[in-house]
């Protein structure tokens, strides 16, 4: 099991801020092949992947990353703070 | 090193108020402080979205990251989330350090990464709707200047 | 733009509340704060000589020349004379400009030009006598980034 | 008539802060000589003119200024602010 957390326009398409979910995904990019398979909404909000960010664990990751031992996945925009 | 995030208002002239002095090696002290700008004059209110737990974590590496580079005597982020207004403080770094080059350079380095390192997410409302506020690729090019 | 040139203390806080806010345009204010530091661990005091009449008016062509070059919706500058202690407060500067960028350039051309273009001089009293603070080639070089 | 000004180290060695004189000098550098002409003080404060520098009426000016209408005139080492 494993907690997905989405942010800013990321949570907005996708209409959920958190799930946990069962995943066989060895890697960031196998996680958001099997979302973009679930439902429209989840293509949507995954359709350019250059345009999104990923966490693991709370820590900048890349989509490359494997997800062996990974608790929390976050997907969002890139910042905007300051 | 003091890291705080939160919603509510901060005080810049208390925070500025002994920042840092006290100490016979301390020559120069650099604050900055972030406003809520409304450059097309319809600004009704900007909402701040943050990632809690990983937010705080992020800027602590960020400041530790300044501390250890320009052997900081102090330094100090506050950044807040939620609902803001024009005009209003959204968030301030302050250093100290020996020489006011570190401290001016410490301060210009942590606003780099906190603009692009730092999970917050800015949303603009106005007459016209809201609207997501867009990183700019100047913002990530920043970051190879250190 | 406010220049104030004194003996006495000023409070840094206080002079940081509020500074440059209250408008529409301002997204960032840089102060900075610059201390009596003592390195060699034997400053027992610092006199700082001016030239009354000049100082003020150097300062005041060195602040209006960063507000015009940079648009500072503000600009503030404090300097002390007379007699200073290790950890004293002895100048401030403050900008407010629409983008972080130009607030903090302007705060650093405001430090490298009253360094070298305001009438002052240090001079530290320890046990062993007193000194003038010599100027130093950089600081002359550090114009030329402007 | 004109006034002239000494800050710093160079008050130190001529012994005065300001004191007003007639000159007939046309330059600054015309007014230095005068000046080191009169007393060992003046010669051993100007000794070295490029450790100086000079204020017209409370404008930074050069060693080579005219002095024709000017009314003050201020010599110090190389300023320490900030």
């Amino acid at each position: 099991m494993i907690d997905v957390l989405y942010f800013a326009w990321v949570r907005e398409r996708i209409g959920l801020p958190r799930e946990r979910l069962e995943t066989g995904a060895a890697t960031v990019a196998d996680l958001v092949e099997e979302l973009k398979a679930r439902e429209e909404r989840y293509a949507a909000a995954f359709a350019d992947v250059s345009a999104l960010r990923v966490a693991l664990d709370q820590e900048l990751s890349d989509f490359s990353a494997p997800l062996l031992g990974v608790r929390e996945v976050a997907f969002f925009p890139p910042m905007t703070g300051g | 090193m003091r890291v705080r995030v939160q919603t509510g208002p901060f005080d810049y002239g208390a925070e500025c108020a002994g920042f840092g002095q006290g100490g016979r090696d301390v020559g120069a002290v650099v604050t900055f402080l972030g406003v809520v700008r409304d450059d097309s004059g319809k600004l009704a209110r900007m909402e701040i979205e943050h990632y809690p737990g990983m937010t705080e974590k992020a800027i602590a590496a960020i400041a530790k990251e300044a501390a250890d580079r320009w052997a900081l005597a102090d330094v100090l982020v506050i950044h807040r989330h939620g609902t803001l207004a024009p005009g209003d403080a959204i968030m301030m770094v302050a250093t100290a350090a020996r020489h006011r080059a570190a401290a001016f350079a410490a301060a210009d380095f942590l606003m780099d990464y906190l603009k692009s390192r730092a999970p917050f997410w800015k949303k603009e409302y106005g007459p016209d709707g809201a609207a997501w506020v867009a990183a700019k690729d100047a913002d990530e090019t920043a970051l190879t200047r250190w």
